[in-house]
């Protein structure tokens, strides 16, 4: 794996990062909120395994492991809170919730 | 510790006393005794520990014996400021005076009604803050202390005050804030000027070398607070009317107290921090102080509110300090050391005693006042008793002190010496315009009544017995004084060497 | 695993255990016992840490590290841990709050040992997480939405640290802690340091990634905003103490650290300023606050470390009994709710007012040391601008705390209801308060404790 | 522990301190009779001790000194003593006969005052025995001084003893106050041979003293001579004596006449040694004295008030003390002065008994018809005035005076002029004191006569009680037969016996009679007897000077006597020469002139008020208020636009955070 090559893994990299912030702050909706967050740790993951297969080190392998994780769990936690808000509040719209503010 | 025993119980003791009505009523009083008493307790064992034990001399070099006690312990090492408290008889004397006096004003406002447990705690504050200012050599806790005790005497003025006791408080506030600016300022510029760090610590500074120019200037500062405090004409103004407007036991406080304040730290620090500045300015100090008490017993005479005379004579007393401690020989400084004593008898007195009378009859105007021979006979003795004190009748101690001032000022200059023993001709003129006015003939329009309580006697015999037994047998407390007195001269000696 | 590392790790050993135990215990036995099983947890860790604070310190293999930083910012989040579980509601539907709080109690523990992006990320990650979990305890809407936005911004916080550690890994290899020295001027690794620095900020609740902490304030049970303001701010505290000596990417490093320090400063000052809620007031000069230990560490002071520590430390009693005073008034206590409570509830008040006083800094309270551990370091360092900027803080700051002051003490004649408080929080309220007053008066103990932490 | 002589020395003043104590105290109720009998014992307890003591002294045993106690200043030793010498052992043996005699007399002359103001009294009184005792038989100056000025308080609250009477209480302080000026003179001379001397013992000071340069042995003796003078009512500090006549009569007889008064020739005594080091000083106290004998004799001849004229005889009779002090002869002086305190407080008694009661008060006039009415208080009054007139030979007085002649003559040139000013006042002396006796053969006058229905009245018997019989035949006797005692009394203080030549003798000795005849002309001659009449008039009423060619033929005589009547108006002097310049500067300080009241501690905060006002006048619309107003309104403003930041919508959080992203890279981007 050549320096070129990973730079274009970490631009990607942090495109998809890019493009995942974007869509949390594009989108209204709770869930499609919390996709974008999926998208935006993605790119991190890629750039650990890219950065880890450039040195040769599990390291990064393990790291994308443990993004893995967090967001499934981050998900797991995300999707219960949107259950939670649709059917008590009736909310998809996560503009809609601003109780709390100034 | 024990030494902070002597500072934390009374102010502790004033903070608890502030709550205890909410758990339990009426027993702020007894709190605040409580504290007082255990105060002095401390203050006893300490002495009696230091004198035992032939005085601890660590941490002072050359002072050996001198000390009758010292706590040394860091409280904020990287500001340089440290917990140093020594006790020499000079500190020791004073601490008594104050938690005497303490205890005294607790008894004597043993009925207060109104806003009692601030009162209590006012009381035990005023002690505990002057028994800080008595004990710290670290000098910026000294100026912590020497600020924090204006509080406890403002609101005493300000709330149980009479007549425009807001404006009073504030006038005394102002006065000796202003003051006070000059204190800070000098010991700023100490602690941060050392070649080894920022500290505060007395005993290093004066082992320092100043240039006697910039000590000139660092003495001023220090003096313009503490004779603000004393208070020396021109800077008496706000004495009189804090006087007059404060209760009884704010003026004996005042009087038996913070006036001594401002004597201790002339007495304490210019010799030691200064000297060569004070010899510089010595000469200022005794023309200053030989025009406040001849001043003071001037205006005094004209007075016809009685507290107010008083606080003339406080003035012309205070002054005789002044001069006594400027003079810088053996027997004017232990004079002033006497005086400071003997006034804070006889002062303390003479404003309970008038006290009592406003107490009774609800004026003080001399002109009105009168009969207390005819009606009042304990009231008249015990008057007649301080009225010697206050002329300086031998035999009391305000004789033996101003003898003993006009001795070492026959050594400095005949001058001063003439003019000390004009004002105690003076004296006999103030002291009996007050006396016969009020106690001698029949009054028109306040006739006191009743005689003195047991619990007013009480505490004015014994300010009487102190006044005649350190002027009868005067020789504990001189052996009490000697050490700081000797330290004080030896610093002026060294320098006029 | 030999015994040295077994001690290094009892901390997280014990935390582990009362989680499990506690958990086991929930749905069945009684909520006290929970809450005590759970309790024992911090209890014994912060033992462990606080007796072993002398001790040499010794790297534990690859992920964790052993030394004096660890080991007191491992005592100061366990403490905070057992103060907040204390005051922690609700308790009775909701038996789950207990282990959570230990599990954020363990995730702070990590983190202050953390060596490693690993350990970095899955100590910050448990925190983020199990804050998550007791704010919806009270499944109020309000709980939801502080909640929701933890979550959102929480993962956007971690996306970014995480690609931060990405890029410094690309170009060096290493994965520690130690991989940001060396190679600072790799472009790769600043690129990563900003990240990493967004990453750590939005936990550290600096401007302009503090957006949570009012809401998460306002919205979660108070117990779990006195941890989010105390426990893992010195658990990232410590982080960056140890990133700061791994020399980062400068001058990237310190100038970031120090503007955004001084924005959080100067807008948490501002925003707090007539807040009339407590607790969001709270939550604005927790920002403030945090900014405070930013310009600190960002100043580079030799004293840096060592006050910025006895600031977090100094600054916890006071939080915390505010936090518990607002717990027991309930709800989101605003000005008016506040008039008089000193005569009404005076212990509570006088907590309160101790606590405000602390936090505002002034004199006699251990708020006041820590001011001025504030000022020294700055002075030291000759950051002045720093320093000015510190200055308009505590004025602006003096503000709006001694609003809240002199309410306190204001009479008022309408019927308000009386404080409840728990045995246990009376005595949370009066260690507190003693706390607050004792090291204002003598800081030696804290000073010296501190000082054993550092190398 | 024996009763040793130290030890009675010690207790001499005790008593009186102790009965001074017990009648002072409040607490006990007393009964008159327990009183009477704790203030006997006060007054006759000092005399039975003193009596052994001096007996023993003249044996030869004088105790020296006693010890009490030692204090350290500094490198000084204050050794508080009290001593026993021949000079002490007299004055002190003659002070508590004197005391316990007027104690005595007054059980009598008191009895009609309230039982309060009697315990108070007799309590100051024997504090007043105490305090002089002390004072004679002091061993140091501090003991000296405590007891001299314990006097001078005791003095205060005697005369000031009628506390409604305007009248005493003005005297008692103008007593005070002068002789409060003496005693500085004298404490600052205390304190300079302490200085010197490095010891307050007087065994050990005066002897001191003649290691003294000569300017400080002048300036101590001068000032000596002052405290000297102040006390002894000397001229020019004598105006106190005569308004002092204010208090009660054992309190004239006591203090202000035998004993108190002549202190000032007892310290002089004390001090001798050290006087006649300062012969410059010397002559002024004997030309100070001889003048004031004159002025109190010419006074003395004119007075209208029985006591004033025995004030003014006081004053003339201690500047015979202090002529002779001043010639050097302190033996005679020590003699003269246990002569006067006979002869003079036996006046001083025997005139209070006979004019007790009587309507015109202490008037000459009420003596009249003293041979009828108190025929022996009158015939103890003759025997004193003839005492005091110095009738040669007969009388105690003149053996004592005679003495005091002698020593001038032997003065050198200027002793013959003293000795010339000297007879001529016992001529005048011989004249008042033979016109008192005169009056009292006189009869009473109708107006006079004491009204036995007044309650206010107090009735004596004719013959008087034991109480005031008995110290008035003691004294009478006294001074008819002391004279014996001067030739001892003056060996005794070691002097050698005076030897007069006979031509002075004779002169002295025709002067008093002389005197009786000036005092037989005042009264007959009907011009002088006539001018007299004018006088009394004057005095009584105008209380105005005629003016010159006013008044008939004799107006020059009566402006002569009006003006010796009112003491060669002093007062007036020292009225406008001290008392109203300084009442007028106290009134000034507190602000009945122009000035603000308190002046100096006014002005500085009267400058800063001004300062202040003129800094900040300009001021006035306080602009930096405004600014300050504006800038708080300014952060209002932004707390107020900083809190809609915090929008409540997480895409705006997000915002922020990516902005927050994007700077921290742009910040990479931008530094190298």
């Amino acid at each position: 794996m050549t320096d070129t090559f990973l730079i274009g893994m970490l631009v990607l990299a942090a495109g998809l990062f890019a493009v995942g912030l974007f869509g949390v702050l594009a989108r209204r909706a709770v869930l499609f909120q919390l996709l974008s967050l999926e998208v935006m740790l993605s790119g991190p993951s890629l750039a650990f395994i890219a950065a880890g297969a450039r040195h040769g080190d599990p390291a990064g392998q393990g790291m994308f492991v443990l993004v893995l994780i967090l967001a499934a769990a981050e998900v797991a936690l995300g999707l219960a809170l949107y259950l939670r808000m649709a059917r008590t509040a009736n909310v998809t719209d996560s503009d809609s919730i601003r109780d709390l503010r100034h | 510790m024990t030494l902070g025993a002597i500072i934390l119980l009374p102010f502790f003791g004033g903070l608890v006393a502030l709550f205890a009505n909410l758990i339990w009523p009426r027993t702020d009083r007894w709190v605040a005794l409580v504290s007082l008493v255990l105060g002095m307790l401390a203050l006893i064992f300490v002495t009696a520990e230091g004198v035992l034990t032939g005085g601890s001399a660590a941490g002072i070099e050359g002072e050996a014996g001198r000390w009758l006690a010292l706590h040394r312990s860091d409280w904020a090492p990287s500001l340089g400021v440290q917990i140093l408290l020594a006790m020499d008889g000079f500190s020791g004397v004073l601490l008594f005076l104050s938690l005497g006096l303490g205890i005294l004003t607790v008894i004597l406002s043993w009925n207060e009604t109104e806003k009692s447990a601030l009162l209590m705690a006012a009381l035990c504050w005023t002690v505990a803050t002057s028994n800080g200012v008595f004990l710290a050599f670290d000098l910026l806790v000294f100026a912590f202390f020497w600020e924090l005790m204006m509080v406890p005497a403002f609101l005493m003025i300000a709330i149980w005050g009479h007549g425009t006791r807001e404006a009073t408080a504030i006038k005394f506030l102002i006065f000796n804030t202003i003051a006070g600016l000059g204190l800070l300022a000098a010991v700023f510029y100490l602690g941060s000027t050392g070649e080894n760090g920022v500290t505060f610590d007395a005993f290093v500074i004066a082992g320092r070398d100043i240039s006697p120019y910039v000590q000139t200037w660092l003495l001023a500062g220090f003096a313009l607070a503490f004779m603000v405090k004393l208070p020396v004409p021109p800077f008496h103004a706000w004495l009189p009317d804090a006087h007059t407007q404060a209760p009884t036991v704010g003026s004996i406080l005042l009087a038996g107290l913070l006036l001594k304040t401002g004597a201790y730290g002339l007495f304490r620090f210019p010799a030691m921090l200064f000297p060569d500045g004070f010899a510089v300015l010595a000469p200022y100090g005794l023309i200053l102080g030989s025009f406040g008490t001849i001043y003071g017993a001037l205006v005094a005479c004209g007075q016809t509110d009685a507290k107010r005379l008083v606080a003339y004579t406080s003035v012309a007393h205070m002054s005789v300090v002044l001069m006594g401690i400027c003079g810088g020989v053996h027997f004017s400084m232990m004079g002033a050391g006497i005086v400071m004593v003997a006034h804070a008898f006889s002062a303390s007195a003479l404003f309970l005693l008038i006290g009592a009378i406003y107490d009774r009859v609800g004026t003080r105007d001399i002109r009105e006042l009168g009969g207390l021979q005819r009606n009042a006979p304990r009231f008249a003795a015990t008057f007649a008793l301080f009225f010697s004190a206050t002329l300086a009748m031998p035999g009391t101690a305000n004789f033996l002190g101003e003898a003993l001032v006009i001795t070492g000022m026959f050594q400095v200059n005949w001058v001063y010496a003439s003019i000390t023993l004009i004002s105690l001709v003076i004296s006999v003129v103030y002291a009996t315009r007050l006396f016969q006015r009020v106690v001698f003939g029949a009054s028109r329009k306040a006739e006191v009544k009743q005689d003195l309580t047991w619990r007013e006697l009480g505490p004015i015999l014994v300010l009487g017995a102190g006044t005649l037994f350190f002027g009868l047998l005067p020789q504990g407390l001189m052996v009490a004084l000697d050490p700081a007195v000797n330290a004080a001269v030896d610093g002026i000696r060294a320098v006029q060497k | 695993m030999t015994p040295a590392d077994l001690a290094a790790l009892a901390p997280l050993i014990v935390l582990g255990l009362a989680i499990v135990v506690s958990m086991l215990l929930a749905p069945r036995a009684d909520a006290v016992l929970v809450r005590f099983v759970a309790a024992l947890g911090p209890f014994a860790a912060m033992g462990i840490a606080v007796m072993r604070l002398g001790a040499p310190s010794l790297p534990v293999p690859a992920l964790l590290v052993d030394d004096g930083f660890a080991r007191l910012g491992v005592a100061l989040v366990a403490a905070t841990g057992l103060a907040c579980l204390i005051f922690l509601r609700p308790a009775q539907p909701a038996r789950e709050g207990p282990p959570l709080m230990v599990l954020a109690t363990l995730g702070g523990a990590v983190l202050a040992m953390a060596q490693h992006a690993a350990t970095v990320f899955l100590g910050l990650e448990i925190i983020t997480l199990s804050l998550l979990a007791m704010t919806v305890l009270p499944r109020s809407n309000a709980s939801l939405e502080a909640a929701y936005k933890l979550l959102i911004l929480g993962a956007i916080g971690a996306a970014a640290l995480l690609l931060g550690f990405a890029l410094a890994y690309a170009q060096t290899g290493d994965l520690s802690l130690g991989a940001w020295s060396g190679s600072g001027s790799g472009m790769l690794v600043r690129l990563g340091a900003a990240l990493l620095l967004a990453g750590i900020a939005f936990k550290f609740s600096l401007v302009p990634f503090h957006m949570w902490t009012p809401d998460l304030f306002s919205g979660a049970p108070p117990a779990v905003a006195a941890f989010a303001g105390v426990a893992s701010k010195v658990a990232v505290a410590v982080v960056l103490i140890r990133l700061a000596a791994t020399p980062m990417p400068e001058p990237v490093w310190s100038t970031g650290l120090a503007a955004i320090g001084m924005a959080s400063i100067l807008l948490g000052n501002i925003q707090a300023l007539r807040q009339p809620s407590l607790v969001r007031m709270l939550g604005y000069s927790a920002v403030a606050h945090s900014g405070y230990v930013a310009v600190i560490l960002a100043s580079g002071a030799p004293l840096g470390a060592e006050a910025a520590l006895f600031y977090l430390a100094s600054y916890a009693p006071g939080l915390i009994a505010a936090f518990c005073v607002a717990a027991g008034i309930g709800g989101t206590p605003m000005l008016d709710d506040l008039r008089g409570l000193i005569w009404r509830s005076p212990i509570a008040g006088a907590a309160l007012a101790l606590a405000l006083l602390s936090l505002a800094g002034l004199p006699a309270s251990v708020g006041f040391l820590g001011k001025f551990y504030l000022f020294t370091a700055l002075i030291e360092a000759q950051a002045w601008a720093l320093l000015a900027v510190a200055a308009v803080g505590s004025a602006l700051g003096l503000y709006f705390y001694m609003v809240f002051m002199v309410t306190l003490f204001r009479r008022d004649d309408t019927p308000r209801p009386i404080p409840q408080f728990q045995t246990a929080d009376t005595i949370l309220l009066l260690a507190a308060s003693g706390m607050i007053a004792a090291l204002g008066v003598n800081p030696n103990p804290l000073v010296n404790l501190v000082r054993l932490a550092l190398p | 522990m024996t009763l040793s002589p130290a030890l009675i020395l010690l207790l001499v003043p005790s008593f009186a301190l102790a009965a001074f104590m017990v009648l002072g105290l409040y607490p006990y109720t007393l009964r008159r009779r327990q009183v009477h009998i704790i203030a006997l014992l006060g007054g006759g307890l000092p005399l039975l001790l003193m009596a052994p003591l001096t007996a023993l002294c003249a044996a030869g045993h004088c105790l020296g000194v006693v010890p009490i106690f030692t204090l350290t200043v500094g490198q000084s030793v204050v050794a508080l003593a009290l001593s026993l010498d021949p000079l002490g052992a007299t004055i002190g043996l003659t002070v508590s006969a004197i005391g316990a005699a007027v104690l005595v007399y007054s059980i009598t002359y008191m009895a009609a005052t309230s039982l309060a103001d009697l315990r108070r009294f007799f309590a100051l009184m024997n504090l007043f025995l105490a305090a002089m005792l002390t004072m004679v038989l002091a061993g140091d100056s501090i003991v000296f001084f405590l007891g001299w000025e314990l006097m001078g308080l005791c003095s205060y609250f005697l005369i000031a003893y009628n506390t409604t009477s305007a009248e005493s209480i003005t005297a008692g302080r103008k007593a005070f106050i002068m002789t409060r000026v003496a005693d500085a003179y004298l404490l600052a001379a205390l304190l300079l041979l302490f200085l010197h001397a490095n010891s307050v013992r007087l065994d050990v000071l005066i002897p001191a003293s003649a290691t003294l340069d000569a300017t400080m042995t002048t300036v101590i003796a001068a000032l000596l001579l002052g405290g000297a003078m102040g006390k002894s009512a000397q001229v020019p500090f004598h105006t106190w004596l005569p308004s002092a006549m204010a208090g009660p009569t054992p309190v004239s007889a006591l203090l202000h006449s035998a004993t108190m008064v002549a202190a000032g020739a007892f310290l002089l005594m004390r001090f001798a040694p050290l006087m006649q080091l300062a012969p410059m000083v010397q002559v002024a106290a004997a030309v100070l004295g001889v003048a004031t004998a004159a002025y109190g004799a010419m006074s003395a001849l004119f007075q209208q008030d029985v006591k004033r004229l025995l004030a003014y005889s006081s004053i003339s009779q201690i500047g015979f003390m202090m002529l002779s002090l001043g010639v050097g002869a302190p033996e005679a002086a020590a003699a003269h002065f246990v002569m006067h305190a006979i002869f003079k407080s036996l006046l001083f008694l025997a005139a209070g008994d006979i004019t007790h009661g009587c309507v015109e008060g202490t008037d000459l006039s009420s003596m009249r018809g003293a041979w009828t009415r108190k025929p022996v208080s009158y015939v103890a009054f003759v025997a004193g005035g003839a005492s005091l007139a110095g009738l040669p030979m007969v009388t105690a007085g003149w053996w004592s005076k005679e003495a005091i002649l002698t020593a001038v003559q032997g003065f050198g040139a200027i002793g013959q002029v003293l000795w010339l000013g000297a007879v001529l006042t016992a001529l005048l002396t011989g004249a008042y004191a033979s016109r008192a006796i005169m009056i009292g053969l006189m009869p009473m006058r109708e107006t006079d006569m004491p009204n036995a229905g007044n309650v206010h009245r107090h009735e004596a018997p004719r013959t008087g009680t034991i109480w005031t019989n008995l110290p008035l035949m003691l004294l009478a006797t006294g001074a008819i037969v002391a004279g014996v005692l001067v030739t001892p009394i003056m060996h005794f203080l070691g002097a050698e016996e005076p030897h007069a030549s006979a031509f002075s003798v004779y002169v002295a000795a025709a002067a008093p009679l002389l005197g009786v005849g000036l005092a037989l002309a005042l009264v007959f001659v009907p011009w002088l007897s006539e001018g007299l009449r004018n006088v009394r008039a004057i005095s009584r009423k105008a209380r105005k000077m005629p003016r010159r060619g006013e008044g008939g033929a004799n107006s020059r005589f009566v402006r002569l006597a009006l003006w010796l009547n009112w003491g060669m108006r002093f007062d007036g002097l020292y009225q406008v020469m001290f008392v109203r310049p300084f009442v007028k500067g106290v009134r000034w300080l507190n602000g009945y002139g122009k000035a603000p009241a308190d002046p100096v501690g006014t002005w500085p905060v009267l400058a800063l008020v001004w300062l202040q006002q003129k800094i900040t006048a300009p001021l006035a619309p306080d602009w930096f208020d405004k600014l300050w107003m504006r800038g708080g309104a300014g952060v209002v403003r932004l707390w107020a636009l900083a809190r809609t930041v915090q929008t409540g919508r997480v895409r705006d959080y997000g915002f922020a955070m990516a902005g927050g992203i994007a700077g921290l890279l742009l910040l990479v981007w931008g530094t190298p």
